[in-house]
């Protein structure tokens, strides 16, 4: 027995052991220390996983769980590849350290009590998530990461008016609860859609099994295959899971609201991990649709890649467009992850519609979410840091002066830069290759679409910038927090996060390159295939330079936009009627939203409405009260028949001994 | 010959009246009571002597063979049944007006006419003979003529006989017309000869105007539907020991004495072809619930109440079978303790509060819990729930009515039992509501009144509980009844 | 000895206290409920102990007491896969609601009659013991007229309830109430007889499967229409709103039962003995019980009044069950009925929370309330576990019983399309729109009273719901504790 | 001598007076006639009957049943007229179309 084979199991049972501590504990603090050392524990684990990743051979570790009438019995089964051991690392890592950041953060909140136990259990469902060796399994933490995030996001449930976001006033506010739900529902539909694709799979494959649904996909893919359409129906329904918790283009839009919750939820939840799942199950389920398309030959399961790629830089454009109006520094935050994610999913879809590609999309955008997730992680800290300083969710009303808040304005600048894609930082290597896996697969659209993004991205993110930390400090208003304003509790998470986008970014081509040996060995072992059909290895210049000379321009662009011509979003409108339009579509978000509001939330209102108004109520009324009516109506009749006369009761006995009479007599 | 019993049941309603003579005014109610006890009990202890073989017979007959309606024993008598019940009832009635009788006079003649009234309806259980049944029937009807209208100086009481001696004794002298067209065609009136006859002539239309006479005969005493009228307003207007008593078993008599007539005729006419006869019982069900559905008055709903019951006995009689004619006579047995338990209590209310009106007795269960939960036993076994008696009966009504294929009746008894809950539960609903104000200094109704409604509940619980010995009655009283004018 | 009889303590000790608790009229006052309370966790520990008897051997109990030999009615108890689940589930409800009732119970008496009332007190409990007895006795009994005398001993108490300690016109909804039940309970009993007539005179269920031929099918059809009227599915679904909006709240888990209860006598008397006819029945009822699906949910999603949502919503997850049982397939059958139990519990707990809220803030309108959370954080909670036990999120049992059950409604697919399991398993989202918008209406938000003017939820209230909740998560983390059971005595 | 079937029409038509007289009079006693006469109707046809089955000769048993229920009948007048004299103590009046408290 080796500890590895334990390590996965305590990697997500210690946080859940430690969400049940932090109820019992009364003191804040000790919650705070309970959940974070839980989830220390959990990463040490993930590093003693961490020497596997190497060997290239899936542990699986599995007790019976749930025994069917029929198909393969469900396990309680840990799945270690080199997958999972990369993800748990990200997410214990990066949990290990929001969680410290949030005992500074949530120092002086209310609930903490629910914060902490959330936090944890929301950390073991991800872990479980990304450890499953099965759907059934793997959607349990899917599940139970949205309930968390629903409640996380919900944490100010009552509503005062400062938690409130949107706006400003002429945009409607919306109140965290409402945002919460707004989040539960978006992902959840997309849940129900994925739960039914799993269902679909497991009536034809009848197995749960990660493994086993890999290893047997030529048969039950072929049996799917018959009846066509069915394969394409199960791929859309998986990738509607996938975008509603990723934050993918239709069911996109959850993401800003739920930038309601306190900053660290945000950091964990919606940048570093939860939204990472949709990733990591796509990439879970590539080696088997991969296996089908190529291998076995079904051409339904190109459709797989094809909608991922679509969604990838859909998302990708789409948001990094809204990031570039939105006024909130978490939401243009937020609208960024979106597109971040996008450019994951453009890497895994370019990397499964070309075999030349396949190494290069699969390792890029996995390398993207490991760097996206650590300046992310560090934005959103330093984003709720700006908050909790200024006391202002908005970039335009106040900013904080950098001199006094010097390491928190160093940090955001290099996660930043990370974020941009400006080398020698981790995003630069990371976006780089998954651009190259665009081209590499022919695929001209997603490259263009994806430098145009990185375009837009470099413009919003330096206006952020510039409206957070402005040197003015005219508008500094620190609310009471005019000294020493950086302690370390808070500045430390950050600084490791952005300090290792900066390590790995000087590393970055040795990093890459040990991606893509990682992953080349999980994807031939995945796969069965001992010559594996490797795709040489882009190592073309024209991709970083064409993307650092995006940069370039779209930096000293919003440079003078921005900074010399302090374009704000009333000046830009007077000046300029296209961007008047643009901004008004990017800022009433490409009217996405109003449309699903009108088509979907009024048109459940009216049919519910109609239903109890029209047909319940005519049904009630009809059998309840008509049917009722109806007898006293008739009982009404028969007593007037009782008329009390002798004479009519003898003519009853005379119509009736005549009645009697003719029928026996006649019949 | 008379039996024993009979014989006893005579002799107190004879003695019964001279007792005024004997005991002194102010102490007259109680000794007319205590006879007539000892009466009633005396009768059924010598009753049940004489037939306390056949009983066993009966008991140890129990377990049915491997086909469930076979007849299990050729009973030689079906009187048991209808004994037993006016018996107890009598006996029941008896001791219940002790109390609720207190403030009347002439008692001794009420005794004596209960006596009377019984001894009608043992001697029609017991004759073989169209003739001797029918002098019994008039026995009976002259008796509850004068019961009815005991209270002569209420109108109401005054009114409701009147209307109940006009239209039932038309209904006798229909009865006798039938007769006479019965021995028209047979010469006998014998119930073997008659038997006998019949079976060698062929077809005689006079014969279907006979069976109509009777029908309509019987018919009026029975209440079926549209000759019901004077129903509602003699259980309505009668005391309600008498309305309990009447109820219970005089008005099943008129079915009871149908069914032993039919079945002398059915040499002759196919009585199960009869469809008109399931049409009534239909009507009867749907015009005795329906029109119970309003009423305000606790008395009139039961006997409504009462008019469906008839209807559900009447499936029995029309699908003429072992299995019908059982069910009939064992929802008769469990229907005559339901309805005394449900007058009974009418009647307590009656006795406390001075009211028939439903709308008068809102909270009466709040002060008297013992009367309102006996009643609401009955009436919810009245429903035909689950295991009280009447669930037992209506369960076996409704697989004899399926046995015959005839699942529309056993449908219209579903749906009326859900209709008929609509007014049960009403009165309910109405005791168990919170006080009224009126109801402040009530209290529970005297114990004379209690003990005979909680005998009456006992039965009631334990046939739904153990239903096998009135069973076993029904059934060789049935196989009986459906030979009779056998060799 | 004292063993042997089991299951028939089971039935008979409520009985007994009930009739002790009447015959003392009152004199106990609250030592009355805590005697009811301790007689069901007594028949909860024997079921209790039963079922992991069951669990780990596999051997169905049977005790067999004889009733009438005339009608050839027994008194047979059958503890097996399907059954001893069903009644230690509704047992322990009972348990739970009947301690959840002490402070509840006297709270309404208090406000309905004016003071504390020891009799009335006593005579909720005396008739709410009768509730387990009636659950308890469906679920075990093996006799058809038995099942029906259970039945019928649950709707009884059932309707004093409401008419005694109910809302707004309970009268009225008692009466209908128990019309639209006898009803269907009256079409149950038709289509026993015509059973009893085809298969040679036997009353057992058992001997439901030597029912051949063109009666086969209308018994199926009179039983299946007595239950579906019961399990208020669309078109006779409207009493339920009304009779469950306005039950005492303490009880109206345990009439959500009761009308669940039809999934577990369809698979006990249809499935398991009559398949073949009952598969004539499966189409029809898939979509007819998708119609109610979507058609309650969006009632569902009208409603402004706690406890009627709550009510509302019973419509569209009794519908779940019988989509999955419809299904005629193996999983969802067992997933079927294994959703029924979870959404019992759920029920619970989301009826007994709607009590909470209408005890502490004494308004039923949710457009009045708001923000309760802070002032009722257990309630809040509660409402969430009951809610995802509800919308199908682990790990409490509600997930792991809608994908079995969707697994076999979507095998059935393969032979009649799609259509009808997209439908379904699409309309569980709006399960998860009308759970959690009420909680955002009700516990989130501005609150809307000032915290002193709100009572402190009793523990008594609470505490028994959690241990609920517990159970639910048992089952959905181990799904196996119950799925084994209903696997082995499934077709 | 007349066939049997004049006897019977005869009671018939007697029976129908009766309830003839039940049905359109107003008079209490008047309606105990009718029902008299009914009763008598059937008498007619006992006897009449009788004498054709046995052929000229009267039944003897016959002449019993007749002359019991004579006393029947009139024992149940006897209680009619009671009824009629308490029922015109209660309302001054003999007609029965007033007696009409109880009904519906």
């Amino acid at each position: 027995m080796n500890i590895t084979d334990f390590a996965p199991w305590i990697c997500w049972i210690s946080p859940l052991i430690g969400a049940l501590l932090t109820l019992l504990s009364r003191d804040n603090t000790v919650k705070g220390v309970a959940a974070s050392s839980s989830v220390l524990v959990s990463w040490i684990s993930a590093l003693l996983m961490v020497p596997m990743v190497s060997t290239n051979q899936a542990l699986n570790v599995k007790s019976g769980w749930i025994y069917l009438p029929e198909g393969e019995p469900t396990s309680l089964g840990m799945l270690v590849d080199s997958l999972s051991i990369i993800m748990v690392n990200i997410v214990s890592f990066v949990s290990f350290l929001i969680l410290v950041y949030s005992t500074w953060y949530m120092r002086r909140e209310d609930g903490q009590t629910r914060f902490w136990a959330l936090m944890s259990l929301f950390t073991s469902s991800m872990l479980l998530l990304v450890l499953a060796d099965n759907f059934i399994l793997f959607f349990i933490g899917w599940k139970m990461v949205g309930l968390c995030s629903f409640a996380l996001i919900g944490h100010y449930y009552r509503d005062e008016e400062r938690y409130w976001i949107g706006g400003p006033p002429p945009s409607p506010f919306q109140k965290p609860s409402t945002c919460a739900l707004k989040a539960l529902l978006v992902t959840s539909f997309g849940d129900v859609a994925m739960l039914s694709g799993i269902i679909l799979i497991f009536v034809y494959s009848k197995t749960f099994n990660f493994v086993t649904l890999l290893n047997s996909s030529p048969e039950w893919m072929l049996k799917m295959a018959q009846s066509p359409g069915l394969i394409l129906a199960s791929i859309i329904l998986l990738l509607l899971g996938v975008a509603g918790k990723s934050a993918q283009f239709p069911l996109h839009i959850w993401l800003p609201e739920a930038m309601a919750g306190p900053a660290p939820v945000s950091a964990l939840i919606h940048a570093a991990t939860m939204v990472k799942a949709g990733v990591y199950i796509v990439a879970r389920l590539f080696p088997l649709y991969y296996n089908t398309y190529w291998i076995v030959g079904i051409q339904e399961a190109r459709f797989f890649f094809q909608i991922v790629a679509f969604l990838g830089v859909a998302t990708a454009f789409l948001t990094a467009t809204e990031a570039v109006t939105a006024l909130e520094i978490k939401k243009i935050l937020a609208y960024s992850t979106m597109s971040q994610i996008g450019y994951m999913m453009m890497g895994l879809g370019a990397a499964g519609l070309s075999q030349e590609a396949t190494i290069a999309g699969y390792s890029g955008s996995m390398l993207h979410l490991l760097s996206h997730a650590l300046f992310k992680a560090a934005l959103f800290m330093s984003a709720g840091a700006v908050i909790h300083l200024t006391g202002s969710i908005y970039i335009h009303e106040k900013s904080l002066d950098k001199r006094r808040t010097r390491l928190i304005w160093f940090f955001t600048w290099v996660s930043v830069l990370s974020l941009i894609g400006v080398p020698p930082f981790s995003g630069f290597w990371s976006k780089d290759e998954v651009l190259a896996a665009c081209l590499e697969s022919g695929q001209i659209l997603l490259f263009s679409l994806g430098l145009l993004t990185a375009f837009v991205t470099c413009l919003y993110s330096i206006r952020m910038m510039y409206h957070v930390f402005r040197v003015d400090a005219k508008v500094h208003d620190g609310g009471g927090h005019t000294h020493s304003e950086e302690e370390p509790v808070m500045v430390a998470p950050i600084g490791v996060l952005s300090g290792l986008s900066l390590i790995i970014g000087i590393l970055g081509y040795w990093f890459k390159n040990l991606f893509k040996e990682i992953f080349h060995g999980f994807l031939s072992m995945s796969l069965r295939l001992e010559t594996y059909p490797r795709g040489e290895w882009v190592e073309s210049t024209l991709i970083p330079l064409s993307s650092i000379s995006v940069i370039a321009i779209a930096s000293v662009a919003s440079y003078f936009y921005y900074v010399k011509y302090r374009a704000d979003y009333v000046n830009l409108i007077v000046r300029n009627p296209i961007l008047e339009k643009l901004h008004k579509v990017f800022w009433n978000r490409w009217y996405i939203d109003k449309f699903y509001e009108s088509v979907f939330v009024r048109s459940i209102l009216s049919v519910r409405s109609g239903i109890q108004g029209k047909l319940e109520t005519s049904m009630d009324v009809l059998l309840n009260i008509g049917v009722p009516g109806i007898f006293s109506r008739m009982s009404q009749i028969l007593r007037s028949m009782q008329t009390g006369l002798l004479s009519v009761n003898m003519l009853y006995v005379l119509i009736f001994l005549a009645v009697m009479m003719i029928f026996l007599l006649v019949g | 010959m008379f039996t024993p019993s009979l014989i006893i049941i005579f002799a107190f309603s004879i003695v019964m009246p001279f007792i005024k003579f004997i005991v002194s005014t102010h102490k007259i109610h109680l000794a007319c009571n205590i006879l007539s006890i000892i009466g009633f009990s005396s009768a059924l202890i010598i009753f049940s002597l004489d037939i306390l073989e056949k009983i066993r017979l009966v008991l140890q007959n129990i377990l049915p063979s491997s086909n469930p309606y076979g007849i299990i024993s050729a009973f030689d008598s079906s009187e048991i049944l209808i004994f037993l019940v006016a018996n107890s009832l009598g006996l029941l009635t008896s001791i219940y007006s002790l109390k609720y009788m207190e403030r009347d006079s002439g008692l001794p003649i009420y005794y004596s006419l209960l006596f009377l009234n019984v001894a009608g309806i043992l001697g029609l259980a017991s004759s073989y003979d169209f003739f001797t049944l029918f002098v019994f029937w008039e026995l009976m009807c002259v008796s509850s003529y004068m019961l009815v209208a005991f209270r002569k100086s209420e109108s109401e009481s005054i009114e409701a006989g009147i209307k109940y001696t006009i239209m039932s004794s038309a209904g006798s002298a229909t009865i006798l017309f039938g007769l006479t067209l019965i021995y028209t065609v047979t010469g006998t009136l014998n119930f073997q000869g008659v038997a006998s006859a019949l079976k060698a002539i062929s077809f005689n239309p006079l014969i279907y105007v006979a069976l109509v006479f009777l029908l309509v005969g019987f018919g009026i005493k029975t209440a079926l539907f549209p000759l019901h009228t004077w129903l509602p307003d003699a259980y309505m207007a009668a005391p309600s020991s008498i309305s309990a008593f009447m109820s219970g078993i005089v008005t099943v008599t008129g079915l009871y004495a149908m069914i032993r007539s039919f079945s002398v005729l059915s040499y002759a006419v196919d009585i199960h072809s009869i469809w008109l006869i399931s049409v009534l019982s239909v009507l009867n069900m749907f015009f005795g619930n329906i029109a119970a559905l309003l009423q305000d008055d606790l008395k009139r709903m039961l006997a409504y109440s009462s008019i469906a019951h008839v209807g559900y006995m009447l499936i029995g009689v029309s699908v003429w079978t072992l299995p019908g004619i059982t069910a009939s006579l064992l929802h008769l047995f469990n229907h005559a303790f339901i309805k005394c338990v449900s007058f009974f209590c009418a009647g307590a209310f009656v006795y406390r509060l001075g009211t028939r009106k439903l709308a008068e007795m809102h909270g009466v269960g709040r002060v008297m819990p013992l009367t309102t939960s006996a009643l609401i036993i009955s009436l919810l076994s009245s429903i035909g729930m689950p295991p009280l008696n009447g669930f037992i009966s209506k369960l076996y009504l409704f697989l004899a009515s399926m046995n015959s294929g005839m699942l529309w009746l056993g449908l219209s008894l579903v749906i009326n039992s859900a209709i008929s809950a609509g007014y049960y539960l009403r009165i309910i609903r109405v005791l168990m509501a919170p006080k009224s104000e009126n109801m402040e200094k009530m209290k529970e109704a005297p114990i004379q009144i209690v003990v005979p409604i909680y005998a009456a509940t006992v039965f009631i619980i334990f046939f739904g509980l153990y239903p096998d010995p009135v069973f076993s009655l029904a059934q060789s009283a049935a196989s009986h009844i459906l030979s009779l004018g056998e060799g | 000895m004292w063993s042997s009889n089991l299951l028939l303590q089971v039935i008979v000790i409520p009985i007994i206290v009930s009739i002790i608790i009447l015959l003392t009229r009152g004199r106990l006052g609250k030592a009355g409920a805590y005697i009811a309370c301790a007689s069901l966790t007594y028949t909860s520990l024997i079921l209790v102990s039963l079922y992991i008897q069951l669990w780990s051997s596999l051997t169905s109990i049977y005790e067999e007491y004889s009733w009438s030999q005339f009608l050839r009615l027994k008194l047979g108890l059958l503890a097996d896969g399907l059954s001893l689940p069903i009644a230690l589930i509704m047992n322990l409800l009972c348990t739970v609601c009947a301690f959840y009732s002490i402070p509840y119970i006297t709270h309404r008496i208090e406000i309905l009659y004016g003071g504390e009332n020891d009799k009335l007190l006593n005579l909720y409990f005396a008739i709410y013991l009768f509730f387990a007895v009636g659950l308890t006795g469906v679920a075990l009994s093996t006799d058809l007229i038995t099942m029906y005398l259970f039945l019928e001993l649950v709707l009884i108490p059932s309707y004093f309830m409401i008419d005694l300690y109910g809302y707004h016109d309970r009268h009225r909804i008692a009466m209908m109430y128990f019309i639209w039940n006898h009803l269907g309970a009256g079409l149950f009993l038709a289509g026993i007889v015509l059973a009893y007539f085809s298969n040679g005179g036997s009353f057992n269920i058992f001997d439901l499967a030597k029912v051949q031929g063109g009666s086969a099918f209308w018994v199926c059809f009179f039983i299946l229409l007595g239950w579906l009227i019961k399990m208020a599915i669309f078109g006779f679904h409207v009493w339920l709103p009304h009779a469950h909006g306005e039950h005492p709240t303490s009880i109206a888990a345990i009439i959500a039962t009761i009308v669940g209860l039809g999934n577990y006598a369809i698979v006990r008397l249809l499935v398991n003995n009559m398949f073949n006819a009952f598969q004539l029945f499966g189409l029809p009822l898939m979509i007819w019980s998708l119609v109610t699906m979507v058609y309650g949910a969006f009632l569902t999603l009208a409603q402004d009044d706690i406890k009627r949502l709550y009510a509302c919503s019973t419509i569209s997850q009794n519908a779940y069950s019988i989509l999955g049982i419809a299904s005629c397939t193996t999983l969802g059958v067992v997933g079927g009925i294994f959703y029924f139990i979870s959404h019992m519990i759920g029920k619970c707990i989301l009826f007994s929370v709607a009590g909470i809220v209408v005890y502490l803030s004494e308004v039923r309108d949710m457009r009045k309330i708001s923000g309760l959370a802070k002032l009722a954080p257990s309630t809040a909670i509660l409402a969430i576990l009951g809610s995802m036990i509800l919308s199908a999120i682990p790990p409490l049992s509600g997930f792991q019983a809608e994908w079995a059950m969707f697994i076999g409604i979507f095998e059935k697919s393969v032979e009649i399309g799609y259509l009808v399991a997209f439908t379904g398993i699409f309309a569980t989202f709006l399960t998860l729109v009308y759970t959690f918008w009420p909680i955002k209406r009700v516990f989130f938000g501005q609150p809307s009273f000032e915290s002193n003017s709100v009572k402190k939820e009793p523990p008594m209230m609470v505490i028994p719901l959690f241990i609920l909740s517990a159970i639910s998560i048992l089952f959905g983390v181990y799904p196996d504790f119950i799925l084994r059971l209903l696997t082995y005595s499934s077709i | 001598m007349l066939p049997v079937l004049w006897y019977i029409t005869t009671a018939f038509i007697l029976y129908s007076v009766g309830i003839y007289a039940l049905i359109t009079k107003r008079n209490l006693i008047r309606l105990i006639l009718g029902i008299e006469i009914m009763v008598n109707g059937a008498h007619v046809n006992f006897i009449a009957v009788s004498s054709y089955w046995k052929g000229g000769f009267i039944d003897p048993s016959v002449s019993s049943i007749v002359i019991i229920s004579i006393g029947l009948a009139a024992s149940v007048s006897a209680v009619l007229l009671a009824l009629a004299y308490q029922a015109y103590k209660c309302y001054r009046t003999l007609d029965i179309r007033v007696m009409r408290r109880l009904r519906g």
